[in-house]
């Protein structure tokens, strides 16, 4: 295939979403129908580029003498395509029901749509600059849906979005220009820096990561850059759960990880001291993530700052610039994907039969909604780490890494993540108890109007549930695909 | 003492521009403005015309033969003046736009106060946000 | 010898002539000789710009028969030639597009009159791009002066009769500022012409004499020129008198005007005063100080502001900033960023008003945001306009704004030292208010379902439909100035190319 | 390890195997017949209770897990049966409904889950130090590997032990047990009391003798600081028993107290202490089951939960409090009761390590809480049989039979086990030989 299926596929869900508010679909049937074609027209091509086309490039435009805007198909962009193509049509699906109240549905869904092929350009973009380019229009697409239901806290979350992401991707382009202004390369490659540093410009390449890894943290809500994230959870459910648990924090994680592997090289990184910083901070936000979503009541919130901490699991990985730990990090990334949206999924299920935001207000739930909460309690044991559902197999290669890499900063993290392993379990599993066991002294009362979704939404549910168990008994061939991503990144492999 | 006589105006020039500045900014009243520009511009050319003068030398338009000779360097410095020249007329032009533009003021708002324009202004700001 | 060295004076005199003309023409024709006039103008500018990328040396042609050192001078090249060029297409641009307002805002018998300010405000910028002569620069600078305050007062009602009198005294300020270091300049080394400025001033420095005048007379043209550029804190009377002027006029103020006097401080700072005088001098610092503050205050204004021409006009406070923090940087590739920002703020900045002209008629005539939701809808030209507006504010590669930013970031990142921090730190805050802001006027004109003016009476709906209808000279303008930007994002490498070159014999 | 069967092949390393061998199939054999105990017990006992559809099930996934983890054959499965058995077995504790009842559950969670995760971490470290995760004799700890690292082994190894500690209440991460078992309905508290405990021995005994190694651990800092945390844990445990009123809670510290005797001889890692340590966890297993079993019925007749109303209860139950007066004969260890035995091959296996101070002070501490096992355990049988003059009489009667069979059961085999323990040290002995 030659380099313009990659166009089509990030310009199909583009220029779909673009026309969705312009052609004004009245009847929902009608929207649904276009709106899944496309989504799942844009999957089943994404799939089929990224199993069949690794390597195809296309230079779209020489933008000045140093910057291209260009694709190529990687296996490193191809895993993160592959999660996102399996989730979008999901999560549309799901979005179908959950939006059925809700004013605007086609710009809510135009924007939806959008988010796919800008986001899908994030994973196949060559260079940074591509990168930076569909990373701030992932912000701007998803900006109007955080504010979807225009209410002042709505606003207020997506203010606090924009100014959280704007100061990030700008941090970032400083620190791409300044490797660029250095000699550096902004192609994603093997050599990574290569020659382009020397003992004079060394400070200078440390300073320009620092710049881009904390630029990038902002959507991979590092710590104390995550502050929009918890308040983005006003957002409606599908949005919460598809770009705040994967598609758009999942973007900033690839992006320090394209940083550490592609731009920088593993050599550089290893056991210099911005290494070591930026680990501390990924192990610090892991424990910092998991403590306030033991802290946070708020269903979705705890979720959010849960996901705070798990996106730190994958940055840690990414900067221990090992080969384990680039698939640790991968294979967490796809998990945590799953695991999150499911787990979003519930609380937006929730949300959607009984208007119940707070995880007090969920005793004994279980009996009214029991396809969601089963799905709940999976997706909860994965995340907390329980063999041999997905969630263990990534922590544990995470872990694995760290104790491989065998530095202080690396034991570090391994203790950020028992500890947090202990915090997921409180605050996951105090919502199963609660939901099953709902103590003496109940009468069902607060259960008369709850009722189990319908198939929109627990389809998807049990489509993630199955996934997350199987993917971790046998994850002999994703952990296969994964491994193909080292080749690209370490020159000897 | 004649180091300072010699600077004199140089030194008026700069004193003048002085007092044309304040009263262009502080003054309230326009016409008083204007008044303030005048005298800022004057002093300038009062420093442009002084920077010209030479001592014991005449205008350059003075020809050789009714003098006698025809040394240049007894001629006064022309540009400066040709400057001046130049300096008035666009001061002139200037003043004149500014006074029909203060009359165009007094016409819509029966006051020369600038302070007090831009309270009138004000109040119809609010009011059509009412 | 080919007509190309004719071509500064030439188009300059064609201007004024042409404004002269406009006088005694019946109104149409006057604006049909003002359209032409200033089409030629861009032609000849594009013809000079062509001839310098095709290989053209710097040439100075001299005015009358009076030869150096004491005549009068033009001096062109590839720099000069450039920003000539934009100048004039931006000027035509905007007169395009705000022209539905013209007929409504300007009386029958003043349309003469805001046509011959038109030609003589563009001829005035251009004579200020091309005169290699202080003294000249001063009488053009009150030209510009008086016809920028004509093209804001034409409009007559309360506002911007208070707010070109207010721009007025502002100006005059500055040019009298600017007139007093002309003077110590020329009774430091005796000459007007600026090239031979430097070589006396070059020679002075070296013996390390008159040290103290130059000084001031260094403060006096910064001060006197950055009131005039509205550079913060001297950017008070900016907002009034932009926002309340019409639509074409507040273009051509806030895309051009201010940018000729940056011109002719980079002219001054480079030409005059010389490169290395420049480099030790504190001046810079001073300017690339104040040009961050008012990148951050302007940004932070506009953010609180809810009348869509004030935050424009606040915005463009924030983006002069961006421009002086280029020059203050010291450096060429700084210099080289403040130029681009010209180009591309130009051309955005003027789009935008002309864009908030069309949102404004939409609108019942109304620039509160409380009366422009939805207005994208009713005027997509205009939509879009704001739609690629946000976008080049924000840095979206493939627009110009990109190419500020690029540019910026780059000349920052090498300069080092505390500079370098300072400046990336305000690139980053301002660019995110600037995010907040144009995102915001953006879903305010894109909310709301109706899709017929909200607030406004009967009458003016009519009237806007008929309007709608009938201008094609305002999409036409848009469509451009939005191929402007692209072009300027798109084939920045070119831009780059000729403004490197500019500036490497621009001295 | 012999009959590994491989369940589920995840990785090439990480593999769900179960297989047998004498240490497991000694748990196994004691946490069934316990469990079939208590269960013949629950029957009766249910009626006091709702919801006991759901305390059954998941009674019996509890065993399912329990009887897993003692079958597991290498580190990854141990996890898994341990962190499920966890969850299982929490509904159990919870079941009451009561506040406090799901505050404790919560407490049980966190530090079951916390211990667990500590364990995981010496899973990380085995992984990749280790030659394999699979449970071999002697350890798999690789000594190429670990070269230069001993000291990061070695504190791995404390981490996870004192984590999987935390199931056997072992000092510091005892504070669930007490809070736990107390509200959980009785026959819940017998099993949490007398097998689940028992779990985190068993995955303590495998870490140190099959994972790192008593070559590796032996001597080592790590030794004395485990003996002296179990000394602690001994010492401490009987002192709160001492102290406590509530008659449930009182046998729950004295948990805490005798579990860390098995531990004790775990750490001490030779043959005599081993074989004590596992002859203590089967009689400690017995007579603390017993123990909670007559608590558990003399709550259900006569709802008198403080040891301070049983005043003459024991002559209205004289079975009852005659069977736990064998229980606390065989706790304090007078022999020929079944504790006796256990704790004499303790103390002599701690006197033969030969550790500076230890090897006495251990002995030490083993009497003096016999002392204080004495001293909180007849208290309960002399107030029941022999109250103080002028005391209002006393209301209660005899339980049924489902309830008094498994309690004389456990009482008869407190008697046989402690009279005729030679086959029982036989298989032990065996078991222990077959782990150094």
């Amino acid at each position: 295939m030659n380099g313009i299926s990659i166009l089509i596929v990030i310009m199909l869900p583009i220029v779909g979403g673009v026309l969705l508010p312009l052609l004004d679909f009245d009847a929902r049937r009608a929207r649904e129908y276009y709106v899944l074609a496309i989504v799942i027209a844009t999957s089943v091509f994404a799939l089929s580029l990224i199993s069949g086309s690794e390597g195809t490039e296309l230079i779209l435009y020489h933008l000045t003498s140093t910057i291209d805007i260009a694709f190529r198909i990687d296996r490193f962009g191809g895993i993160f395509a592959l999660l996102v193509s399996i989730l979008w049509p999901l999560s549309t699906l799901y979005a179908f029901e959950y939006m059925r109240h809700y004013h605007k549905r086609n710009r809510f869904f135009g924007f939806f749509t959008m988010s796919f092929g800008i986001t899908l350009g994030v994973a196949f973009s060559a260079n940074l600059i591509t990168m930076y380019l569909f990373y701030e229009l992932l912000t701007l697409s998803t900006l109007p849906l955080i504010t979807h239901d225009g209410s002042r806290e709505a606003k207020v979350a997506g203010v606090k979005y924009l100014v959280y992401s704007i100061a990030g991707a700008t941090a970032a382009f400083i620190g791409m220009i300044a490797v660029l202004t250095h000699g550096g390369s902004l192609e994603f490659n093997v050599i990574g820096l290569g020659s382009a540093v020397t003992e004079a410009n060394r400070a200078f390449f440390d300073g320009a990561f620092l710049f881009m890894f904390f630029g990038f943290g902002v959507k991979a809500a590092l710590f104390p850059l995550h502050g929009w994230l918890p308040t983005a959870g006003v957002a409606p459910t599908p949005v919460t759960a598809l770009l705040h648990a994967v598609a758009v924090v999942k973007s900033g994680v690839f992006a320090v990880g394209r940083v550490v592997y592609y731009t920088y090289d593993a050599d550089y990184l290893a056991g210099s001291i911005v290494q070591k910083l930026a680990l501390w901070f990924a192990a610090f936000t892991i424990v910092y993530g998991t403590v306030m979503a033991w802290k946070e009541l708020h269903f979705k919130k705890r979720l959010a700052y849960s996901t705070v901490s798990n996106l730190s699991y994958i940055l840690f990985a990414f900067l221990l610039a090992t080969p384990s730990g680039l698939t640790a990090g991968l294979l967490h990334m796809m998990f945590h994907g799953l695991m999150k949206i499911a787990l979003f999924f519930v609380a937006g299920a929730v949300m959607h039969q009984s208007g119940r935001t707070y995880v007090t207000e969920l005793r004994g739930f279980a009996k009214a909604m029991p396809v969601s909460f089963g799905v709940f309690t999976v997706a909860s044991l994965a995340l907390v780490g329980v063999p041999p559902l997905c969630g263990f197999l990534s922590k544990y290669a995470i872990a694995s890494a760290a104790v491989e890499e065998g530095s202080r900063s690396a034991y570090a993290g391994l203790a950020a993540l028992l500890i947090s392993a202990v915090f997921t379990a409180l605050y996951l599993l105090t919502i199963v108890v609660r939901a099953y066991f709902p103590g003496e002294n109940y009468d069902g009362h607060n259960l008369k109007d709850v009722t189990e979704a319908n198939a929109y939404m627990t389809v998807p549910l049990v489509t993630l549930a199955v996934l997350i168990v199987v993917l971790g008994c046998f994850p002999g061939a994703l952990t296969e695909f994964i491994s193909g991503a080292l080749s690209t990144a370490f020159p000897g492999l | 003492m004649t180091y300072f006589f010699a600077d004199l105006p140089e030194y008026a020039a700069m004193i003048l521009f002085g007092v044309g500045l304040s009263i262009l900014m502080l003054a309230k009243n326009l016409v008083k403005k204007i008044i303030g520009l005048n005298i800022m511009d004057t002093s300038v050319f009062l420093f442009l015309a002084a920077k010209g003068y030479v001592e014991n030398t005449v205008a350059p338009i003075v020809t050789a033969e009714e003098l006698g000779h025809i040394d240049p360097s007894l001629y006064s410095n022309p540009v400066p003046a040709g400057l001046v020249l130049t300096g008035i007329v666009v001061s002139v032009s200037v003043t004149a736009v500014l006074l029909s533009l203060v009359v165009r003021l007094n016409e819509e708002f029966h006051t020369l106060d600038i302070d007090e324009i831009i309270h009138i202004l004000r109040k119809r700001d609010r009011e059509d946000l009412k | 010898m080919s007509l190309i060295p004719n071509i500064p004076a030439f188009s300059i005199i064609l201007l004024m002539l042409c404004g002269i003309v406009c006088l005694v023409l019946p109104a149409r024709w006057a604006r049909h000789l003002a359209d032409c006039a200033i089409a030629l103008a861009c032609a000849m500018s594009a013809v000079l710009l062509v001839a310098f990328m095709r290989g053209q040396e710097v040439f100075t042609y001299s005015m009358g028969e009076i030869g150096a050192p004491f005549g009068n001078e033009l001096r062109a090249g590839p720099l000069e030639a450039a920003v000539a060029t934009l100048f004039s297409v931006v000027t035509l641009l905007s007169i395009l597009g705000g022209r539905a307002h013209l007929r409504a805002d300007i009386g029958k018998k003043k349309v003469n009159l805001y046509y011959i300010s038109v030609l003589f405000l563009l001829c005035s910028m251009l004579a200020l791009v091309y005169t290699n002569d202080l003294f000249t620069a001063y009488v053009f600078v009150e030209i510009n002066t008086i016809t920028a305050c004509g093209i804001v007062m034409s409009k007559e009602d309360g506002y911007t009769l208070a707010a070109s009198m207010r721009y007025f005294i502002m100006s005059l300020i500055g040019s009298g500022l600017f007139l007093i270091a002309v003077s110590i300049l020329y009774a430091l080394t005796g000459h007007l012409l600026m090239s031979n400025i430097q070589e006396e001033l070059a020679a002075l420095y070296a013996q390390g004499q008159y040290r103290a005048p130059l000084q001031v007379a260094i403060a006096l043209m910064g001060v006197g020129l950055s009131l005039k550029s509205a550079l913060w804190p001297f950017s008070s009377w900016l907002p009034d008198a932009h926002s309340s002027a019409s639509a074409s006029s507040s273009a051509m103020l806030s895309g051009l005007v201010l940018k000729s006097f940056i011109f002719l401080l980079v002219k001054v700072f480079y030409r005059v005063v010389g490169v290395d005088i420049i480099r030790s001098h504190a001046i810079l610092d001073l300017l690339l100080v104040f040009g961050i503050l008012g990148m951050i205050m302007g940004s932070v204004n506009a953010l609180f502001e809810r009348d869509l021409k004030r935050m424009l006009a606040y915005s463009s406070i924030g983006q002069i900033g961006y421009i002086f923090c280029g020059i203050g940087l010291g450096t060429i590739a700084g210099v080289a960023a403040g130029i681009v920002q010209v180009a591309v703020h130009a051309c955005t900045k003027a789009m935008l008003f002309c864009a908030a002209g069309g949102l404004m008629d939409a609108s019942g005539g109304s620039k509160k945001f409380k009366d422009l939701e939805g207005a994208g809808r009713r005027d997509t030209y205009a939509g879009v306009a704001f739609i690629v507006g946000t976008l080049s504010m924000i840095g979206i590669p493939f627009f110009g704004g990109f190419i500020t930013k690029l540019s910026l970031v780059t000349a920052s990142v090498e300069v080092g030292g505390w500079r370098s921090t300072l400046a990336i730190l305000a690139i980053i805050v301002s660019t995110i208010l600037t995010a907040i802001y144009y995102i915001n006027v953006t879903a305010i004109i894109f909310r709301g379902e109706e899709k017929t003016p909200t607030r406004a009476s009967e009458k003016l709906r009519e009237e806007w439909k008929k309007q709608m209808r009938l201008d094609t000279e305002y999409e036409f303008a848009i469509v451009l100035f939005i191929i402007l930007n692209l072009a300027i994002g798109l084939q920045s490498d070119r831009l780059m190319d000729v403004i490197r070159a500019g500036l490497a014999v621009f001295g | 390890m012999t009959n590994v069967f491989t369940l589920l092949r995840i990785t090439d390393r990480l593999s769900l195997q179960f297989g047998s061998d004498a240490v497991g199939r000694f748990f196994l054999c004691l946490v069934t017949i316990m469990w079939v105990l208590v269960g013949i017990y629950a029957q009766k006992y249910k009626e006091h209770q709702k919801h006991n559809a759901r305390f059954f099930t998941f009674y019996i996934l509890t065993w399912v897990m329990l009887a897993a983890l003692t079958m597991a054959a290498n580190y990854l499965t141990m996890y898994l049966c341990f962190e499920f058995m966890t969850l299982l077995s929490m509904p159990l504790v919870l079941h009451n409904g009561t506040p406090e009842s799901i505050a404790a559950a919560k407490k049980y969670l966190f530090y079951s889950i916390f211990g667990a995760t500590l364990g995981l971490l010496g899973m990380f470290f085995t992984n990749a130090y280790g030659t394999t995760l699979a449970f071999t004799a002697g350890g798999v700890m690789d000594p190429a590997k670990i070269a230069g690292k001993e000291n990061v082994i070695l504190w791995v190894a404390f981490l996870s032990v004192v984590g999987f500690g935390a199931k056997a209440g072992m000092f510091p991460l005892h504070a669930w047990l007490p809070t736990a078992h107390p509200v959980a309905p009785a026959p819940a508290s017998a099993v949490l009391s007398g097998c689940i405990t028992k779990a985190g021995v068993l995955c303590i005994t495998r870490l140190i003798y099959q994972i790192y190694g008593t070559s590796l651990l032996r001597g080592t800092w790590v030794q004395t600081a485990l003996i002296i945390l179990a000394l602690i844990t001994v010492f401490m445990g009987s002192m709160m028993a001492y102290g406590e009123d509530l008659m449930k809670k009182r046998f729950a510290f004295s948990t805490v107290s005798q579990v860390s005797y098995v531990l004790l001889g775990v750490f001490t890692m030779n043959e005599a202490a081993l074989l004590g340590a596992l002859l203590h966890a089967a009689y400690h297993s017995i007579i603390k089951d017993g123990l909670f079993l007559c608590a558990g019925t003399v709550i259900f007749w006569t709802h008198k939960e403080y040891v301070s109303q049983m005043k003459g209860l024991g002559r209205r139950m004289p079975v009852t409090f005659g069977c736990l007066a064998i229980f606390s004969l065989g706790l304090v260890g007078i022999p020929p009761f079944a504790g006796f035995l256990s704790k004499w091959y303790l103390a002599s296996g701690s006197l033969s390590e030969g550790l500076p101070v230890l090897n006495w002070l251990a002995p030490a501490v083993l009497l003096l809480s016999a002392l204080l096992t004495a001293g909180y355990l007849f208290p309960i049988c002399i107030h029941g049989f022999f109250p103080a003059e002028g005391e209002p009489e006393a209301e209660g009667k005899e339980g049924s039979g489902l309830m008094l069979g498994p309690i004389l059961i456990l009482a008869a085999a407190t008697v046989l086990l402690g009279i005729f323990a030679s086959p029982l040290k036989d298989a032990l002995q065996a078991a222990a030989q077959s782990l150094l």
